[in-house]
């Protein structure tokens, strides 16, 4: 009835990558449920200054809800405060920031996502030798980066328990998949035996596949991956396809946004928590149809 | 002049166009023209405004240099380490101005090496300071460790720092206080007509005895000097030093040069033209952001803008 | 004591010999003349001596003092000033910006105030504030020699000053010269034109392939003994015999652009038509609208066959200095020299070859970059470009500019040979000697209009003068 | 030639270089040296390699063309949708090659837009390109909808397509055959003298009487055209459409022409230097791969080598 038509504002970090593109699909799709809400979304484009003049811009249309992906948890901080000086409940999605400066910070635990990938290629390579060990081959992403950093830092929490488990190489690939083709196969002519490769995202383990593969030794070693995205072009697939033998998926975090989002928009009495931790799982063949179904938007 | 005045003429109709599609805020006014608004515009391109700055000195001799955002990353990453990581037992305005002049002092070594090399060596701008965006983008990210220093928001002298010069004032007031020393510089002085004249012809410059190497290792000194500067402003405004910060600074300050009528052959242009030109940028990324448009689309719009922008300062230039 | 004393000169460019032990003395208050063949060496020893190009070995002895010149500052302490052959200026400063960067005489003040008088002295004074671009190159020209003027200097190297000045700025930079002298000031003047030569100097010192043949003084000597030193043989005088006239090749009619005012002629096959006019008077937008390159705003051309242009700036307008001269003188004519697509380079370098001697070209081989050639080759590289083309009615811009006299006789004679063949030739020169003994026709150009129009016979002088100062003269 | 042959030197030094401190493999050969690798730095270089050829082309024509990268990004999006989400009903080597030419030909038409534009509005190449640059990065993810287009592994024909397109062979004899052609082109015919003249002295060349716009035009499409099919093997080698693919692809070929030889400035310059300028940026890629440098440290090592590489040629020339 012409009644109020309410603003959600999504600044998202970049929506080059995958992962980030699939939060705004679902985002849309999430929100388009609720005829009186408005969706814009931003993109900075990995950039934090172009996030924070985004953000800025956003304050300036007063909108009733925020939610930022943010880029870079420093550079965040002091822009997210003042959206809540200015009165907008404001979302914090998926990465930290310096301060509380939001309503409800919704987010996975990268740390905990790296040491169930670590745990996963200890187990596979106890079970090939009978013991734990062998080569792994990690495919990092932009060095720096918070997801890099802690998908990095659990995994190596596991494998620094088996002397005999050795990292041969670590190139690192800044997430993408081309680069990640190219950096395996120099790795694949200095390495004769490698049992495993780690890609901390799916593109990068991929890539690493298809290196393999033109050498004519992607039997040689598995490829497991992180973010186990749904869709053709996600992680899922290629666990179902047979290239990955797992993938972590690493929480879109939008749906619980959303529902928390709404209950801030519709309902005053409503008073988030201040942090929702999700939980990651883990996609190997044996549950990777359904798995499928569950993470993909339509 | 009307170079100038063709500029100026491309962003008066960017900024109409930009008031007339602008939303109407609560009590009715144009959200585009709140003061609020128009010195966020002023702050974000501040940075990159300074850089192009000195880029436009560095393409006015006929150079490029393509290691501004590099530099820029080693700033941040040197004031926020000397911030957070060294405790020399000074007051905090010491502490402060000792970081700042450890950020840029660094930034402009590396300008001064960029201008020793083409100068010296005689070896392309382009591929001298391609090969310092790379070298030193590394050397940043070795330093740190590939980490970003974080700033807090407690009460120590990294927090008040960023406090200081995240201020939009001292931001925007460093943006114009450079903007009128070089536009100063490059108008009436005889380094600002060496700049010019070396690009113009570099051969006659020589005939005519003037200091070629030694203007040179200037401008990309001072290039680098501001990149700094901007790097030191960028860790107050994200409360952080980043060794990965500023990737393609150099194609916006660039951009911003250009589109202010400098051609990259240099030999002439103007100060007035590049601040222009970062004036057209960041208000039509503005105008797009405020209206909410789809970003694949305002890539778009962006590019045809752009083009239209320069084509009319061209169109009237001919006739 | 001689003023400067230069010994024993030798410059060679990679393989190349510029100069071979070459030596020039100079007295104070002298004028004297450098002479030589286009690529004798002269514009190198000038240059060497002004401190802009290092010497490969040599001495040089200012007041018998030997010095070392390693750049122009340093010549510019020593009171050393050259106006460049090549011209060069910074095209995007002002004339006054260009007078005073780099010079050690302005020591701050007012620009303008420094300048006036120097600019007043070459008839530049209302230009000073403006951009270079926007001048003739013989506007350029005066600014060059105000630069030198202005450095306050006692040995002035003139390097063919006079290349693309009209008459009346020629007369005024001689009036100067005499004054220059009366100070004291030495002057090394370069130059292939021989009635300057005898008129200014009091010295003649002959280059030939960077070696001296001899320094003989003026009054002692004639034009024909200068110039057997120079080429080592007799100029054969060139014969005029008329020339039949065919058809009309070209008609303009009513020509009007930004620059001229309704400009009417007609040029038959056969003819050779002869453009003066003072500096700015149109006479290169003249060509440009024919060649179509300026926008006409009325009038019509009527033009049968083809049109060449060769542009007066041979650097800016003519040549791709970084290429060959087998390419730049087939560049006009490459779709006749291609098979299956591709270029055949065997007939390229033969055509190039045979313009190559109609003009007496002189340079070690044809794939040396042109830039390497002296001024006077460069020239009959674009000259050869046009011959190549072999267009019905052939536009030429100051042609002979920069060209030694011996140069100049087989351009005439390429010229005659064009208009014998039934082409149309139009012939705009700086020089009326070579307007009266070339042309049919003559036509005056005053400030973008037609003002006269003579015939080879009736032409002189004093009329072609009277009619390129006159506004509202006679048609 | 004098030049050419520097070129090669400093290749060859990095080459000796690369040899050196090459890991030794199980049988004790070089690892550098294997024909795998080897052919590996070829099939890695191809693809820039490739975009260099016709970069080459346009730098000579006094142009840039930063709009490579996004291109390959359209062509890549364009090539995966038509053979993943069309179903022509033709056989797979009729479906195939539609996919190919409408990548590439979309690929062209933007580069004739670039030329069409620069040569008829005259706007400065580094801002028409740059704007394309940003537009048809827009115009892929929109397309795409922000997606890579996977293509499987399966038997349809988009993975046949792959495993064909994917293959060393075709990969760098693509290359080849391309290097030849354009070195054939630029040296033996009429419009590789028209691409230089006009970078040398364009007005020259307009005095001349040389074809400027229809030369300009087409070596902005023969860029398209490049990108674009290198966009069709991208999406071969990493069996996706990607429309993020091919970012700062310009630099890296740009650099490959520059660092051949062959200034910005234009006119004078030769494809083997910029194939030599490929092979170098590969080679030395390879060698620090081989000896898992630090990456930090690499690009460190990277930049002084890129200087020295290029001071060897310049120093050479000078004497
Ligand atoms: N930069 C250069 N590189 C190679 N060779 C050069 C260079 N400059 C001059 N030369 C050569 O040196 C010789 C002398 O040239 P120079 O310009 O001094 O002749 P010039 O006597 O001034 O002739 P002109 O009357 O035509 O001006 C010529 O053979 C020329 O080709
Ligand atoms: N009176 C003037 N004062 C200043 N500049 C002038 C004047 N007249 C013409 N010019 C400049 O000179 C140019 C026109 O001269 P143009 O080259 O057509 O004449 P020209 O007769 O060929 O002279 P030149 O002998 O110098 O080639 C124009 O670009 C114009 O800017
Ligand atoms: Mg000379
Ligand atoms: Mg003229």
């Amino acid at each position: 009835n012409g009644k109020r038509q309410l603003l959600v504002a999504f600044s998202q970090a970049n929506n080059a990558e995958p992962y980030r593109a699939m939060q705004n699909a679902l985002m849309q799709k999430l929100w388009a449920q609720y005829p009186d809400v408005k969706l814009v979304i931003s993109d900075a484009q990995q950039d934090n200054s172009k996030q924070v003049a985004q953000v800025e811009t956003f304050i300036r249309q007063k909108p009733n809800l925020l939610i930022v992906a943010p880029n870079e948890r420093a550079a965040l901080t002091a822009v997210m405060g003042q959206a809540m000086e200015a009165g907008i409940p404001v979302i914090c999605l998926e990465r930290d920031i310096l301060q509380p400066n939001y309503t409800t910070y919704v987010h996975s635990d990268n740390v905990a996502i790296g040491r169930l990938a670590g745990q996963f290629i200890v187990d596979y390579l106890t079970k090939k030798y009978g013991q734990p060990k062998g080569n792994i081959v990690a495919m990092r992403g932009l060095l720096g980066v918070e997801g890099e950093i802690n998908r990095d830092k659990g995994a190596s929490e596991i494998f620094q328990k088996y002397p005999q488990i050795r990292m041969v190489a670590d190139p690192v690939a800044d997430w993408i998949q081309a680069k990640a083709k190219d950096r395996m196969t120099e790795v694949l002519r200095a390495q004769p035996q490698i049992d495993v490769v780690y890609g901390h995202n799916d593109p990068m383990a991929v890539g690493a596949y298809l290196a393999a593969r033109e050498l004519n030794r992607e039997k040689e070693m598995i490829f497991v991956g992180v973010d186990g995205l749904g869709g053709p072009a996600g992680g899922i697939k290629k666990v179902t396809d047979g290239i990955l033998a797992a993938t972590f998926v690493y929480p879109l975090c939008v749906d619980k946004a959303v529902e928390i989002g709404n209950r801030i928009l519709h309902d005053p009495a409503f008073h988030p928590d201040k942090d929702y931790t999700l939980d990651s799982l883990m996609v190997t063949p044996a549950n990777a149809r359904q798995m499928y179904d569950k993470f993909t938007v339509p | 002049m009307p170079a100038r005045f063709q500029s100026f003429a491309a962003l008066t109709g960017i900024v109409i166009l930009a008031i007339a599609i602008s939303p109407a805020a609560a009590d009715g006014s144009r959200v585009f023209l709140q003061t609020g608004n128009l010195t966020d515009i002023l702050r974000q391109i501040s940075l990159i405004g300074m850089i192009a700055l000195a880029m436009t000195f560095v393409i006015l001799t006929g150079g490029i240099d393509l290691s501004v955002g590099s530099i820029l990353a080693l700033a941040t990453s040197i004031a926020a380490m000397c911030l957070t990581r060294m405790a020399p037992g000074m007051s905090y305005p010491a502490h402060i101005a000792l970081a700042i002049a450890a950020a840029v002092a660094a930034a402009g070594l590396t300008g001064v090496l960029n201008g020793a090399v083409i100068a010296t060596l005689r070896i392309q701008p382009f591929i001298v300071t391609l090969a310092t965006m790379i070298g030193v983008r590394g050397l940043a990210k070795w330093i740190t460790q590939n980490e970003n220093i974080d700033i807090g928001f407690g009460r120590d002298v990294a927090a008040s720092f960023a406090a200081l010069f995240r201020e939009k004032a001292i931001v925007i007031g460093s943006y114009a206080l450079a903007a009128a020393l070089f536009a100063l510089v490059l108008a009436r002085t005889v380094f600002g007509r060496h700049v010019r004249a070396i690009g113009d012809n570099e051969k006659a410059a020589q005939y005519a005895g003037l200091p070629i190497r030694r203007t040179k290792i200037w401008v990309y000194t001072i290039s680098g000097l501001l990149s700094g500067f901007a790097g030191v402003l960028y860790a107050a405004e994200n409360h952080q030093g980043n060794p990965n910060a500023g990737v393609a600074y150099e194609l916006d300050a660039i951009a911003a040069v250009v589109i202010g009528g400098t051609p990259l052959s240099g030999g002439r242009g103007s100060i007035a033209g590049t601040i222009i030109g970062s004036l057209i940028m960041g208000v039509l990324t503005n105008m797009l952001r405020l209206k909410n448009v789809d970003s694949n689309l305002e890539m778009m719009i962006k590019a045809v803008i752009i083009v239209l922008a320069v084509a009319v300062q061209r169109e009237r230039e001919s006739a | 004591m001689s003023f400067l004393q230069a010994g024993n000169i030798h410059k060679h460019y990679g393989g190349a010999t510029a100069l071979q032990g070459a030596s020039l003395q100079v007295q104070a208050g002298e004028i004297h003349a450098l002479v030589g063949e286009n690529g004798a060496g002269k514009s190198t020893l000038a240059r060497i001596i002004a401190g802009s190009t290092r010497a490969g070995q040599g001495r040089i002895l200012i007041e018998g003092n030997p010095v070392t010149i390693a750049s122009p500052v340093d010549a510019q302490r020593l009171g050393i000033g050259m106006i460049y052959q090549e011209l060069d200026l910074f095209r995007h400063l002002t004339v006054a910006e260009n007078l005073i960067i780099g010079n050690l005489e302005f020591r701050g003040g007012s620009m303008e105030a420094f300048c006036h008088p120097f600019l007043q002295q070459v008839g530049l004074g209302e230009s000073a504030r403006r951009m270079v671009h926007s001048l003739s190159i013989g506007q350029m020209q005066l600014v060059a020699i105000a630069r030198a003027l202005s450095m306050n200097a006692r040995l002035i190297l003139m390097d063919e000053p006079t290349s693309a000045l009209f008459e009346d700025a020629a007369e005024r930079l001689f009036a100067l010269i005499a004054g220059l002298k009366q100070r004291g000031v030495a002057i090394v003047y370069v130059s292939h034109k021989m009635d300057e030569i005898f008129r200014l100097s009091d010295r003649i010192t002959v280059l030939r392939d960077g070696r001296n043949t001899g320094t003989v003084e003026t009054a002692h000597t004639s034009a024909a003994a200068v110039i057997r030193m120079m080429i080592g043989r007799d100029l054969e005088a060139g014969q005029r015999a008329p020339r039949p006239l065919g058809d009309v090749v070209l008609a303009v009619d009513g020509l009007s652009t930004a620059k001229l005012k309704s400009v009417s002629f007609e040029l038959r096959r056969g003819e050779v038509l002869g453009i003066g006019g003072l500096v700015g008077s149109g006479r290169s937008e003249l060509g440009a609208a024919l060649f179509g390159m300026d926008r006409v705003s009325a009038g019509a051309i009527r033009r049968q066959g083809t049109l060449g242009l060769v542009p007066e700036d041979r650097r800016l307008q003519g040549l791709m200095m970084q290429m060959s001269v087998a390419e730049n003188g087939t560049m006009a004519v490459l779709p006749r020299l291609q098979r299956w697509g591709f270029l055949r380079r065997g007939q390229e370098l033969a055509e190039m070859r045979g313009v190559a001697g109609r003009l007496g070209l002189h340079c070690r081989s044809l794939h040396d970059p042109v830039a390497t050639l002296s001024g006077g080759n460069q020239q009959k590289v674009l000259l050869g470009r046009w011959l190549l083309v072999n267009p019905d009615v052939l536009f030429l811009d100051d042609p002979a500019r920069g060209i030694d006299v011996g140069a100049k006789q087989d351009i005439y004679r390429a010229i005659d040979a064009l208009a014998r063949e039934g082409k149309g030739v139009i012939l705009v020169s700086s020089e009326l000697p070579e307007l009266v003994r070339c042309c049919d026709r003559i036509l005056v150009l005053c400030e973008g209009r037609l003002t006269a129009t003579f015939t080879a016979a009736e032409a002189t002088q004093e009329k072609i003068l009277a009619a390129a100062t006159s506004t509202g003269g006679h048609a």
